[in-house]
């Protein structure tokens, strides 16, 4: 039913990722699908890297840990983009669809006053994309 | 393993460049370590608090004793221009210099992000952004205003000199103005920035251009102090910009429709401006600036070629020979201080235009940094010198000419007699007047001027945003559209309270410790690329004695 | 890692479900979740039913087919609401919340024009719930 | 299986419910099956676009062509309630005592939404809805007014009539329009629309309560003129008493604030209001008008008390039950129209407030229904009558005893100059001005008026979505906010355009086959009642037998 499984990655905060890993993962082996990461950085410095290589080996070794960690194919995508204060989620969007996945497993936070007002990424991809879609609380 | 030859080679290389410090400083800092996040912001834990209570305090100040605040800060003005002309002229002479040498030298290879970063944005829309950032908004006014002045005032005391001579001189003295030395300022900061940052993976702000002079103390209260200073001069100059384009733009609409030029209307002007801009914001650099700028160049495009077609052709374009060759003829002159005696047009002029530039320069610079990873030093500094300049020169051609021929051939006073009355605002559209169509192209005017205030607004938004949020880039959005409102609300209050001409001289007052901070980034820059170059050699010797060893191996 | 999912239900189209239903019955499976189907109506007469009453044997019946035909236990809900234009969402939220559902399996159209007006009842989910959401399309 | 005795009696009883042709029509028509959905809208066939397309032409005709249209909807007017007074009249006492019957007999048993619904909403909730949607507003406007008028000017041609037989007869007077009457009329289609709605599964449109008369003629024209007639009088009855309303509040708003009531200040209300309506609607039923009305009952009854404690306390105590007596004794001779010759209080209120409920009967009475599930027949018509009733005998004998009160006693032409004058709209606030804290007071009664209207027209954009949608409840949002914006539009185009008069004339027009419509529900509702009792009847019968059986197998 879904051949390409993708989650976006945000490196400086992996840790409120983990259960968006861990169902993704479950997925993968339901769906017999691979999981594509994609990240995105800006050109210059920013809290995870010096520069926009060093983020791309960040997210391969993180995406090597998970292979490793949960027994499922994760591959590393490495996206730039020069304004990601507006631009991130179009850019993310792009990227899931050049690399054709079909379901997305996006984290988000609990929803708070800010989502409300601009809306959570998470909630962004869900309504304006045209792919699946699961949000983990 | 490479041989002994080679090896020793690489080691004094690598010892060179340690010589310079630049070789690993780059672990020591973390984007965003000093920045606190709360209530939705995520922001640099001092400058953001320092410049934003600064601001408003000296904003109370001005509107509440606004007599005051004008004796003030009037007096640094004067004092500025009169006494410190030789300082800044100095400075912005030294600075173009120095780029011309960067071109020249070797160290005008260095890539920017790396040897293998490649260039995210075209020339066109590179040098489109240039535009609409910084001074694109000049082109409007000046284009015709400047040219005529000069020729009925000669600079350089040479109230002498008659016909062609005299208005090769009026063109020469404003191009002097707008041509090479403002680009060359900018580049210089905007170099700095891209480099630290791209290539020593230092934050996006000021202070990173000085780490070579203060190491790691850079971190705490020099670097606070430098990039307060820029929050400062980019908002009270943008402030005062948008006061003073919302007064021209109502006056240009008032003059057009025949309505009154009330607050109101200057109101309503900045808030059109400021809801565009928010619009812009949202849209982000490629679908708001991006976009603006290149559709604002092409409609600018279209002003210059209809004043080129129906105007004096053959002159303007005689004109572009015989006034770059006056330039260059003037140039020594107007760049020397020293026993000039055409005070009003150096202090009035030169000495405010240098002065601006450089307040200007943390503003404009960051945003040429921001697009230009991926060119080397040499593509950068030729492209950022030679197209402004180049775009520069036709422009105040074909408006400077046509308009000294409708005074001095046509024997028209319209536009001499705002010149004389001091309208500025009104210069464009009363030139526009003398040819076909004259609504639609002065309406084309307005909205040219209205489309470079909301991108400035909007990259404005953009650059304070990251200067006070410790070089990140990845900023919530609410705090760019909170810049934005606050450059808005900063730019009525002012202009219905009074005292724009007040935090103007204080914008420009920001000149002076910049002038100085421009000193130490020439010195910086050079320092960093020439260790930057060393390293490069190093790797590169390194490679090679990889492949030889390969060779020998295979 | 989920216990419980839940699947909102539209009566009058579920056509449009299929797509939904297969994926709930797949993440069942892998997580080993009862799935509760929950539909709302209104008191007076609709497109589906003459009264609530009606309405709930509709839906049990359309339970027990999915359960059949799936191998996966589907339990029935109905809800009434008195203003389901506007309450719908806040009513299938109060039941999830009431059965302890913690996955939320929705099926939603490709977005068109109506849903960036006024968003879809999926992306309204995926924005204002504290539940995860599937959003499947 | 039951015995042959019982068998024969279920048979007989089925037998009787078939005769009435009301045990399974329901399954021949769906909700929605006209309906077209298309541009984001799911709306009824015919009427949708029938209804609106003659509004709008309606509006267009009265706004071109004012003068004609205010002279031939003008003369509906005059017509209908000088000639048609005896039937308006008739009807309501008819519809009156139709009420009690039901609650008097067994019929009042049965269960709106079958035996095993329970009400969604308890009685406060239920009580406070049914005077936000319809007219709570009256309680307002005329709660000061009516008492004073017919106290100056008594009816029944009483004009020897003095003292306290003279303000008894004008209380009657006032009573006599707003209790029991009007409460009647609104339950009997309420009743009617909950019945064939929630017990025979029919749309929840205004043709479903003629069924039993039409048969399944009703889904085609006959029931398409029932719908649209009932669409136009609400929304000519909203739009106008939305224009007529803006006029008041901002008449109001003027006099409190002493600045001018000029048409931007309405316009601005009426804006207002639309804004506040269009922000209920989105928030639903419990989250808008519900906490709205309960909101606004908290608030009138705050107005009340205070009203009560610093007026005359006693007389006010007293004069509820002298008012009540005197509504009961003169009840016969007001309701009844041979032989009277008190034209103008029978023409210009009795028979235009008849007309008025009538025409406003399908909105306020769908909205009842909509709120009614569970509720039995007699609870229903108890509580419908006798709540709202109540309150209006209280309210009315608290403002317009102390009114009377200023006038009689102290002596005091404030309120009466009001009525004199005709200036409606200030009789409430000036009737305040004679007691302390007049303007936090009067600030109220605006605040009141405006909520109170918010729910009208969230509630009317409720209803004519439902019924331009042929019965459908879960409707596009975007349909409910197209209606509830139109309602606004309406409203400022009437008020602007002049022709609140022509509109209001066609809403009463509608009154006449509206009654027609009334004569035949109430036989339609009758059948359908014994048609149900027979059926639970022999429901009942069937399970007794059945609890039988079970006991002697057991």
């Amino acid at each position: 039913m879904y051949s390409r499984i993708g989650v976006p990655v945000d490196l400086a905060h992996t840790d409120t990722l983990e259960k968006a890993i861990e169902s993704a993962a479950v997925l993968a082996r339901a769906f017999a699908a691979p999981i594509e990461l994609v990240a995105v950085t800006s050109p210059s410095p920013s809290e995870v890297a010096r520069d926009p290589h060093a983020f791309g080996e960040k997210l391969a070794a993180y995406a090597a840990e998970l292979s490793r960690r949960h027994g499922v194919r994760f591959t590393a995508h490495a996206r730039v983009c020069d304004d990601p204060t507006v631009a991130l989620d179009r850019t993310l969007f792009e990227a899931f669809h050049e690399l054709g996945v079909d379901l997305l497993v996006v984290a988000s936070h609990v929803p708070g006053v800010r989502e409300y007002v601009f809306s959570s990424n998470a909630g962004w991809l869900a309504s304006h994309t045209d792919l699946s879609v699961l949000v983990v609380r | 393993m490479p041989n002994k030859k080679q090896a020793a080679h690489i080691d004094e290389l690598a010892e060179l460049a340690r010589a310079e410090g630049l070789d690993d400083y780059t672990s020591e800092h973390r984007v965003g370590e000093d920045n606190i996040k709360t209530l939705g912001l995520d922001v640099h834990n001092p400058v953001f608090l320092i410049s934003g209570s600064t601001i408003v305090l000296v904003v109370v100040f001005a509107l509440a004793l606004p007599g005051l605040a004008a004796d003030v800060f009037g007096q640094w003005r004067v004092a500025l221009t009169t006494q410190l002309d030789w300082f800044f002229m100095a400075v912005a002479n030294l600075v173009l210099l120095f780029c011309l040498f960067l071109v020249l030298s070797p160290l005008g290879a260095v890539r920017l992000g790396g040897p293998d970063a490649r260039p995210r944005y075209g020339y066109a829309s590179w040098i489109a952004m240039l535009f609409a950032a910084g001074i694109g908004i000049g082109i409007m006014f000046y284009g015709v205003l400047e040219p005529m002045t000069h020729a009925l005032t000669p600079p350089l005391s040479a109230t002498g000199v008659t016909g062609a001579e005299r208005r090769g001189l009026a063109m020469a003295a404003t191009i002097y103005h707008w041509a090479f030395h403002p680009w060359a300022v900018y580049s210089l900061v905007g170099l700095s920035l891209a480099f630290f940052s791209f290539n020593k993976g230092l934050p996006l702000v000021m202070r990173s251009a000085l780490y070579p002079v203060f190491g790691e103390r850079i971190w705490g209260w020099p670097g606070h102090v430098v990039d307060v200073l820029a929050v400062f001069a980019t908002l009270f100059g943008l402030a005062t910009s948008l006061g003073f384009g919302a007064e021209q733009a109502a006056g240009g609409i008032a003059y057009l429709f025949g309505i009154p030029n009330a607050n109101w209307l200057r109101v309503a002007v900045i808030s059109l401006i400021t809801f565009l801009a928010l619009g812009s914001v949202l849209r982000g650099l490629d679908g708001g600036i991006k976009l603006l700028s290149e559709l604002n160049m092409g409609a600018a495009a279209v002003l210059g070629v209809f004043v080129l077609a129906l105007g004096p052709t053959w002159d303007i374009l005689s004109g572009l020979v015989q006034y770059s060759g006056a330039y260059l003829r003037y140039l020594p002159e107007l760049s020397n201080w020293v026993g000039r005696e055409d005070d009003y047009y150096m202090h009035n002029w030169t000495t405010f235009y240098w002065a601006w530039w450089i307040a200007f320069s943390p503003f404009v610079g960051m945003f040429i940094a921001r697009i230009s990873s991926g060119r080397t030093v040499r593509e950068f500094i030729v492209a950022a010198l030679l197209a402004p300049s180049a775009i520069f020169i036709l422009w105040m051609t074909i408006f400077g000419e046509t308009a000294m021929n409708q005074y001095f051939l046509e024997g028209w006073q319209g536009v001499a007699k705002t010149v004389r009355e001091f309208e500025p605002e009104l210069s464009l559209f009363v030139f526009l007047e003398r040819f076909p169509l004259t609504l639609l192209t002065s309406a084309l005017g307005v909205l040219l001027v209205l489309v470079f205030f909301v991108t400035s607004m909007d990259s404005g938004s953009l650059i304070v945003d990251t200067m006070t949020a410790g070089g990140k880039i990845e900023t919530p959005v609410g705090q760019r559209i909170f810049w934005c409102i606050f450059l808005g609300l900063l730019g009525v209050a002012l202009m219905l309270g009074g005292g724009l001409n007040s935090l103007q001289a204080l914008a420009l007052a920001s000149a002076f410790p910049f002038s100085l901070v421009m000193l130490l980034m020439m010195v910086s820059l050079y320092r960093g690329l020439r260790a930057e170059r060393l390293l490069l050699a190093v790797a590169e010797a390194e490679s090679e004695a990889e492949a030889e060893l390969a060779v020998e191996g295979g």
